[in-house]
């Protein structure tokens, strides 16, 4: 796995302070879009992307564990929080918990399974759990197979924040992602963090100095998977639907390469590589039979001219980790 | 008086499809003692590092560390009670800074290691330690360098280093000096002599001269079973030794 | 039968010039490691390169196989401009190295690892010649390669390029790693093929080994060529070797 | 119980299907350490091209058999001289995301032509009708592909695993720079040997032609279940994904009888259970 | 007054179904505008079109965009349920017109059916009832399905067998398989033991070709076994090709060569198509259903803004136009108009590129769909 993070600097104090800078115009940014004419769905929905891939970019950026079923966590706790919402009538919070604590178990659980297995043979586990879980929800009576739940009602957040509102609710989503966002930052910068590159660059030599590796990587799985799910949890308040399609496989390799857009092992990266990509989706509707022709043709210059993807490039031109 | 070895073996034997790797052999490492384990190539001399450090599981045989049967204990745990090993393959982390090497393992040693919500700022009380442990090994301008980019003897230093933070009661290095320069060798030399006196150490090396003048007692290992025991200059005149291992003119 | 046959065909006449560098500049990426290497090689002779820890030793063997990425200067090789061909043509010129890695192949059993290199051109060691050399390796020929102990690794790495014929060897560190009698076998299998007519550039860190085969050395520093002088000289440079080399 | 045997020999049959595909994946991966994932779409040209060949150029099916791979080969063949190989050395999402890039590509302008329901293909007329074997009937273009595609696996594999050539493949695989410092052309056999994966997959692509309806979308649902076979089978291992190929669709088959709605899922379970047990697939080795 | 208009064709324009709907239906937006003389009359009517990928999400997203900031009344086509239902719901919260032709699925009028939702073509009730009915009328009174393994498939079985039984036909089997299956070898050959007459297809798209192609190759039909497919389109025959489909019976409402009206209609849309392809039922729905809904704005005469009172005028209205002929919008939002029972030429028969279909009967409409009484719909219920 090193080739993919090569390029990957040391982080020092000011590679830091920089991203904290980056992070609060970031915040800054996002904190305005309401006002800017700028449709608030397709941020808040763009959000929840981010969220997701920077969960991804977690396991695989720093923990070297490519999950090649990221959406199972997405589809599950979306699932489990717009049942919970619909059928079982909780309040938004508590859907919100349920969704979160279901991907987490289920994290606790695939990863029992998969932890042990190294490379490809890794992604290729989580992708058959992933569609083992597919079929489970194509077949349970709660999904509703391939017409999937509609009509969530929203809520009152806490009883006050009314979320069929969008400008309420694109608040409530914005402060979920920061929250996720910083949690994720937190994480990579944290003593953990450093213990899971250590394990990432040399899993050995990890064992040899007396980390029990296993642990830590189930340790970063399982928070990877709950982030994950926290970010299907808030889809469900701006989709109002939860199907299928959160669920395929196909949504797990487009977390993928929304990381690999925005720049695998980056902190910003992912969050770009969400926008950029759930953009397109957006933007290619447009050209109809061409879209896609116009999304492959995406893929292909992104690996052959910004193999960093986009904040990789960047970084590595300014000489900063971003 | 159990406590004179640190490290006993017997009967310790590892079998690939057939072949005997290491075959019924009774190690004893006396606490506090360089130990050197010396052999043809292929004798199986890393084949019984991978058994001690548990990263093979033997075929038989028992491993006692201070006491203690450790013959079916998880790689990792036998870290923890103080047996570290290096690799003869040199074994760093390739984008972690030399300082940052040396901190993973003292991070380990200090505990707080699962702890995702706190700053790694919290780690910098490791830095003077760290850095003490970088001059050790003549390492302190690369402190900042990330270790792909160093040479390749200046990555066995560092690896010692790093096995150094853990503070290991036993050390078991597997070829310390290969690829290294002369001023290198004698410098990591000096140091392993220095730390001898708090740790015991057990190496595998082809030096012949830092075998002489390092180690307290040699064992001689061939097709994997041990030929012979003693100091250096006992060794030398012995000709099963020099037919195996030394060659003519050594002696 | 064999010997005499070698002895028949050498590359080029004795004394010739068969690998000349000139001003040869290397990067790795965007690091410049040599700044102008220069020297030669004679048909016939073993010359060693010297150098501390990280000199530039080994970008100058792959540098003249070919397999650094940007390189410029001048290396001829039997009189032939090389500096700009890829690395499969510079192997079929008959040149042939044995890298400091070893290169062992984990997909391939040992003898799949020895049979690998193509022949170049006639003229190798025998199979049996090899095993007289390596005993190690004829007991294990069907194991997985990377499976040998590290010493027999690397006799597999430099047996294997004795078979191919190439006449010129360049040999980085053959000796690391290895015990002192397989040194002492090196060190005789060296002397036997240089009495074949191979030409062999050697990179060393053990200085009592390389003195017991070089004719010629070469001390590299910072990317440069030092100095060089030859085995004859070798008393009379033992102080200059000091300060280099830290002997 | 008749009707059970009846099952294993259709399941044999798909099998051989997703042996022909995965063997095609498993040369590439194991020799360019590429997942291919335009496999899927590569199969399908091949059997676009047999159906260009016979409408357009009047050419039968047993001359698609070998000039469909043939140009499909050498289409793979630009693809990676043009792209694949500026990859080499880098880890293997790279080389997933270009190839899915190209897939949906090479997708999208076959359905922007030919529309997403396909067009038809027949049976050449030496292969039409079937046998009654009592317990079932059998066509006996069915029966041609099993065999057929055997006798391809098998051919692939000797060349692969016991010849010289296979040798030079595998070392190139670990570390194409010191093979090359060898004398040996790797590029150009790197090339060869993309052509070669790729044209086992457009083989494929001819025999299912009379069988599946030829749409652009035919190979995009196969892809995920051949890399399972793929995986199942030990990653890059030749004889591993033949085994698991037909296997797969032997079990498969048993699925379809017993329990007919996790027939497309029941590969998933197997691959659990494999990784479960032996970590690297069943013949393979460390990644 | 008012009389702009802005008209949303949400279709999937590059996956399964874009053949049958996808350009053409945008297409066929287009010609009804056209025809609809509204221009001349004051009215601008814009048109825009969206591909949903046949992803509920962004289906959504695309529709709510379309509302808030493009200003769109109205969303036509929507093929594939559960994008549909999806888009039901946002279309509802946001009062506009939702005028569905490419969906199959009968919840649209039954259990989530909404004020604002007219679903124009056909629904799996339909398919079931006018093919079911029919077969069994003709001697068909065994059945096996053939089901596709999701919400879809399962409906369509469950109305048809009902059909069946209802009419005294027996069902002796069935076997669900997976979407999107390569082989169905297997499944073939439980049907062939099963020794029904009537093999029903309750499936779509490339599973129905598939199924419908490796069925010639086992020599189904030939052993005297019937083929009725429940959900096929014109698109799916020329695929598959008459050699293979000859004989097959199922259910359209609309053939492009059924009177002179469609044929005329059917000409003019082909020679505007890029392949040249005669519209399906699908994208005649689509013509069909904007015609209605113009005629509505007509008789409201301006401020086509609210909804749910354009959708209550196009249900005081009867449907009548060239494509489907007579009919109406039920209170639930069904619209009702004749199906057709068809089955496929043989080769020999066909004369011309697109000739596929001979008529072998008529469910009049009122009989083809969901009886209001059985309809679940609570819009009834007031
Ligand atoms: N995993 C394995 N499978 C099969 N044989 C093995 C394996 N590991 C080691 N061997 C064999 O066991 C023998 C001993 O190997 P080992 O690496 O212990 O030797 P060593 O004494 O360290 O030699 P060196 O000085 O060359 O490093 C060798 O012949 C080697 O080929
Ligand atoms: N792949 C690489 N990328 C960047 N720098 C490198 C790379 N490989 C080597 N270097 C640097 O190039 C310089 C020369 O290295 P080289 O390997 O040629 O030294 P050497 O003389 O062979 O040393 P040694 O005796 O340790 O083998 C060193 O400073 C080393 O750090
Ligand atoms: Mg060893
Ligand atoms: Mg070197």
């Amino acid at each position: 796995m090193s080739a993919l993070t090569d390029d990957t600097l040391p982080v020092t104090p000011r590679a830091m302070r920089d991203e904290m800078i980056v992070f609060a115009v970031m915040a800054a940014l996002l904190a305005v879009v309401p006002f800017t004419g700028i449709y608030p769905f397709f941020v808040m929905q763009a959000l929840c992307f981010a969220l997701l891939a920077c969960a991804f970019n977690l396991l695989i950026g720093y923990g070297g564990l490519l999950s090649f079923g990221h959406a199972m966590f997405l589809g599950t706790a979306g699932y489990v929080t717009a049942h919970a919402l619909k059928v079982w009538g909780l309040p938004p919070e508590l859907g919100i918990v349920v969704g979160t604590a279901a991907a987490a178990l289920l994290g606790l659980v695939t990863g029992f399974i998969s932890i042990r297995r190294q490379g490809i043979y890794f992604s290729m586990i989580t992708l058959a759990l992933s569609q083992l879980l597919y079929f489970i929800y194509l077949q349970a009576p709660f999904t509703h197979g391939e017409d999937g739940i509609q009509g969530i009602p929203q809520g009152r957040l806490f009883g006050i924040f009314d979320l069929s509102k969008p400008l309420v609710l694109y608040y409530v989503v914005l402060v979920g992602f920061l929250a996720g966002f910083l949690l994720i930052y937190r994480t990579i910068n944290s003593p953990f963090g450093e213990v899971l590159k250590a394990i990432r660059e040399n899993e050995p030599r990890a064992i040899s100095l007396g980390y029990k590796t296993d642990q830590y990587k189930m340790l970063a799985y399982i928070l990877s998977g709950t982030l994950a799910g926290f970010a299907g949890s808030l889809k469900v308040f701006v989709a109002q639907n939860a199907s299928l399609t959160d669920v395929h496989w196909s949504m797990s390799g487009e977390i993928v390469l929304m990381t690999l857009v925005g720049g695998l092992g980056t902190i910003f990266g992912p969050v770009v590589g969400a926008f950029v990509i759930i953009a397109m989706q957006q933007y290619l509707a447009g050209f109809g039979q061409w879209v896609t022709v116009i999304q492959g043709v995406i893929f292909v210059a992104c690996v052959l001219l910004f193999r960093r993807g986009l904040v990789g490039e960047l970084a590595h031109m300014l000489r900063r980790s971003l | 008086m159990a406590d004179e070895f640190i490290l006993e073996t017997s009967g310790l034997t590892k079998e690939f499809a057939g072949f005997f790797a290491v075959r019924d052999v009774a190690l004893k490492v006396r606490r506090g003692s360089i130990h050197a384990l010396i052999g043809p190539n292929g004798a199986g001399k890393t084949t019984c590092f991978n058994l001690l450090t548990k990263f093979l599981k033997p075929t038989g045989g028992q491993i006692r560390y201070k006491g203690q049967d450790i013959t079916a204990m998880p790689p990792a745990d036998v870290a923890r009670l103080g047996l570290v090993r290096s690799f003869q393959i040199s074994a760093v982390f390739p984008h972690l800074t030399a300082l940052e090497n040396v901190r993973v393992a003292l991070q380990r040693q200090h505990g707080s290691s699962f702890d995702f919500w706190r700053s790694k700022t919290v780690l910098d009380r490791f830095n003077p330690r760290a850095h003490e442990l970088l001059n050790d090994v003549g390492l302190s301008e690369f402190a900042n360098t990330p270790a792909v980019e160093m040479p390749y003897g200046r990555k066995r230093a560092l690896e010692i280093a790093t096995t150094l933070a853990l503070d290991p009661e036993m050390m078991l290095l597997d070829e310390p000096m290969a690829g290294m320069g002369h001023e290198d060798i004698d410098k990591i030399a000096a140091l392993i002599k220095r730390i001898s006196a708090k740790y015991t150490i057990l190496m595998v090396e082809h030096n012949l001269s830092v075998v002489a003048n390092l180690s307290d007692i040699i064992t001689v290992l061939t097709r994997g079973q041990v030929l012979a025991e003693g100091n250096y200059a006992d060794l030398s005149k012995d000709e099963r030794v020099k037919e195996a291992y030394l060659g003519a003119g050594h002696g | 039968m064999a010997e005499a046959q070698l002895a028949e065909k050498p590359v080029a006449a004795a004394g010739a010039e068969v690998l000349t560098v000139k001003d040869l500049q290397a990067w790795y990426g965007e690091s410049h490691i040599l700044h102008g290497i220069n020297f030669n090689v004679k048909a016939g002779e073993v010359v060693t390169l010297l150098g501390r820890n990280g000199a530039g030793k080994t970008t100058t063997l792959k540098s003249v196989m070919g397999v650094i990425g940007k390189r410029s200067g001048s290396i001829r090789f039997d009189n032939k401009e090389i500096i700009r061909a890829t690395s499969d043509r510079i192997a079929r010129l008959g040149i042939a190295f044995c890298p400091e890695e070893r290169g062992i192949f984990a997909s391939l059993d040992v003898k799949e690892n020895l049979l690998l290199p193509p022949v170049v051109r006639p003229g190798g060691l025998p199979l049996d010649q090899i095993f007289t050399l390596f005993p190690n390796l004829k007991e294990r020929l069907t194991s997985q390669g990377t499976k040998l102990s590290g010493g027999e690794q690397q006799m597999l790495a430099i047996a294997r390029i004795l078979r191919t014929g190439a006449r010129f060897l360049m040999l980085d560190e053959p000796t690391e790693g290895l015990a002192p009698v397989i040194i002492q076998q090196i060190g005789h299998t060296i002397a036997r093929l240089k009495s074949q007519g191979f030409t062999i550039l050697l990179v060393e860190q053990n200085f009592r080994f390389a003195s017991t085969v070089a004719d010629r050395y070469y001390i590299v520093e910072h990317g440069k060529v030092i100095d060089g002088f030859a085995n004859s000289e070798l008393s009379a440079n033992m102080d200059k070797l000091h300060t280099y080399l830290g002997v | 119980m008749q009707a059970l045997y009846a099952q294993l020999l259709v399941g044999l049959i798909n099998g051989s299907f997703y042996a022909l595909l995965s063997l095609g994946l498993a040369v590439i991966f194991g020799m360019l350490n590429i997942i291919n994932f335009a496999h899927g779409a590569l199969y399908m040209m091949g059997a676009f091209v047999a159906y260009f060949l016979l409408n357009l150029g009047g050419i039968n099916y047993w001359w698609a058999l070998l000039i469909a791979p043939v140009i499909v080969g050498i289409f793979g063949m630009i693809l990676e001289r043009t792209m694949l190989q500026w990859l080499a050395g880098l880890d293997h999402l790279y080389g997933l995301l270009l190839t899915f890039g190209i897939a949906l590509i090479v997708q999208g302008v076959f359905q922007n032509y030919f529309g997403s329901s396909g067009l038809p293909y027949s049976i050449p007329d030496q292969l039409k009708g079937g046998v009654n074997l009592g317990f079932m009937f059998l066509p006996i273009y069915r029966g041609w592909v099993v065999i057929f595609s055997l006798v391809v696996c098998l051919a692939t594999w000797f060349l692969i695993e016991k010849t010289q050539l296979g040798a030079y493949l595998r070392a190139a695989t670990e570390n194409p720079t010191l093979v090359r410092a060898f004398g040996i052309n790797v590029p150009r056999m790197i090339t060869l040997t993309y052509g070669l994966g790729v044209g086992l997959a457009a083989l494929a692509g001819v025999l299912s032609a009379p069988i599946n309806q030829v749409r652009p979308l035919m190979g995009a649902d196969l892809i995920i279940v051949v890399f399972a076979v793929v995986v199942i089978g030990g990653m890059g291992s030749i004889m591993g994904s033949i085994i698991t190929g037909f296997a797969l669709g032997v079990i498969e088959g048993l699925t379809k009888y017993f329990y007919p709605e996790a027939s497309n899922t029941v590969v998933f379970v197997l691959m659990v259970v494999v990784l479960l047990v032996k970590p690297t697939g069943l013949t393979g080795r460390a990644a | 007054d008012d009389k702009t208009v802005k008209i949303g064709v949400l279709s999937d324009q590059s996956g399964l179904y874009a053949d049958l709907a996808g350009p053409g239906s945008t297409l066929a937006a287009q010609m009804a505008i056209e025809d609809s003389g509204l221009k001349a009359k004051g009215w601008t009517i814009d048109l825009i079109s969206g591909d949903h990928q046949n992803k509920p999400d962004i289906g959504t997203t695309i529709a709510r965009q379309w509302f808030d900031v493009d200003k769109v009344d109205t969303v036509v086509d929507v093929p594939n349920s559960g994008v549909a239902l999806a888009v039901n719901n946002i279309v509802k919260e946001k009062n506009g017109v939702y005028i569905n032709s490419g969906a199959a699925t009968s919840d649209l009028t039954n259990a989530q059916c909404s004020p604002n939702t007219v679903h124009w073509t056909y629904d799996t009730y339909m398919l079931a009832h006018a093919t079911g009915q029919a077969l069994v009328k003709a001697g068909g009174d065994t059945w096996f399905f053939l089901t596709a393994d999701y919400a879809f498939g399962a409906a369509l079985e469950r109305d048809t067998a009902a059909v069946v039984t209802a009419n005294g036909g027996k069902v002796v089997g069935g076997v669900k398989h997976p979407l999107n299956t390569a082989d169905f070898s297997s499944f073939l050959l439980q049907a062939q033991a099963s020794k029904a007459k009537i093999i029903g297809l309750a499936n779509a798209g490339g599973d129905t070709t598939n199924s419908i192609k490796q069925a010639a190759e086992f020599g189904i039909v030939k052993g005297g076994q019937k083929l009725a497919a429940l959900l096929l389109f014109l698109t799916d025959v020329k695929a598959i090709g008459l050699e293979t489909a000859q004989g097959l019976n199922f259910t359209e409402t609309f053939y492009w060569d059924l009177n002179d009206n469609t044929r005329a209609f059917s000409k003019r849309f082909s020679a505007r198509m890029k392949s040249g392809a005669p519209p399906t039922m699908v994208q005649a729905g689509v013509y069909a259903g904007l015609t209605h809904y113009f005629k509505a704005l007509e008789a409201l005469g301006g401020n086509p803004h609210d909804g749910a009172k354009v959708v209550a005028k196009m249900k005081t209205i009867p449907t009548d136009d060239p494509l489907f002929g007579k009919g109406e919008v039920e209170a639930n939002g069904r619209v009702t108009h004749d199906a057709y029972l068809f089955e496929v030429k043989k080769p020999s028969e066909s004369k011309g590129p697109w000739d596929f279909y001979k008529l072998v009967g008529t469910v009049p409409g009122n009989q083809a769909f969901t009886p209001l009484d059985k309809s679940t719909c609570a819009l009834l219920k007031k």
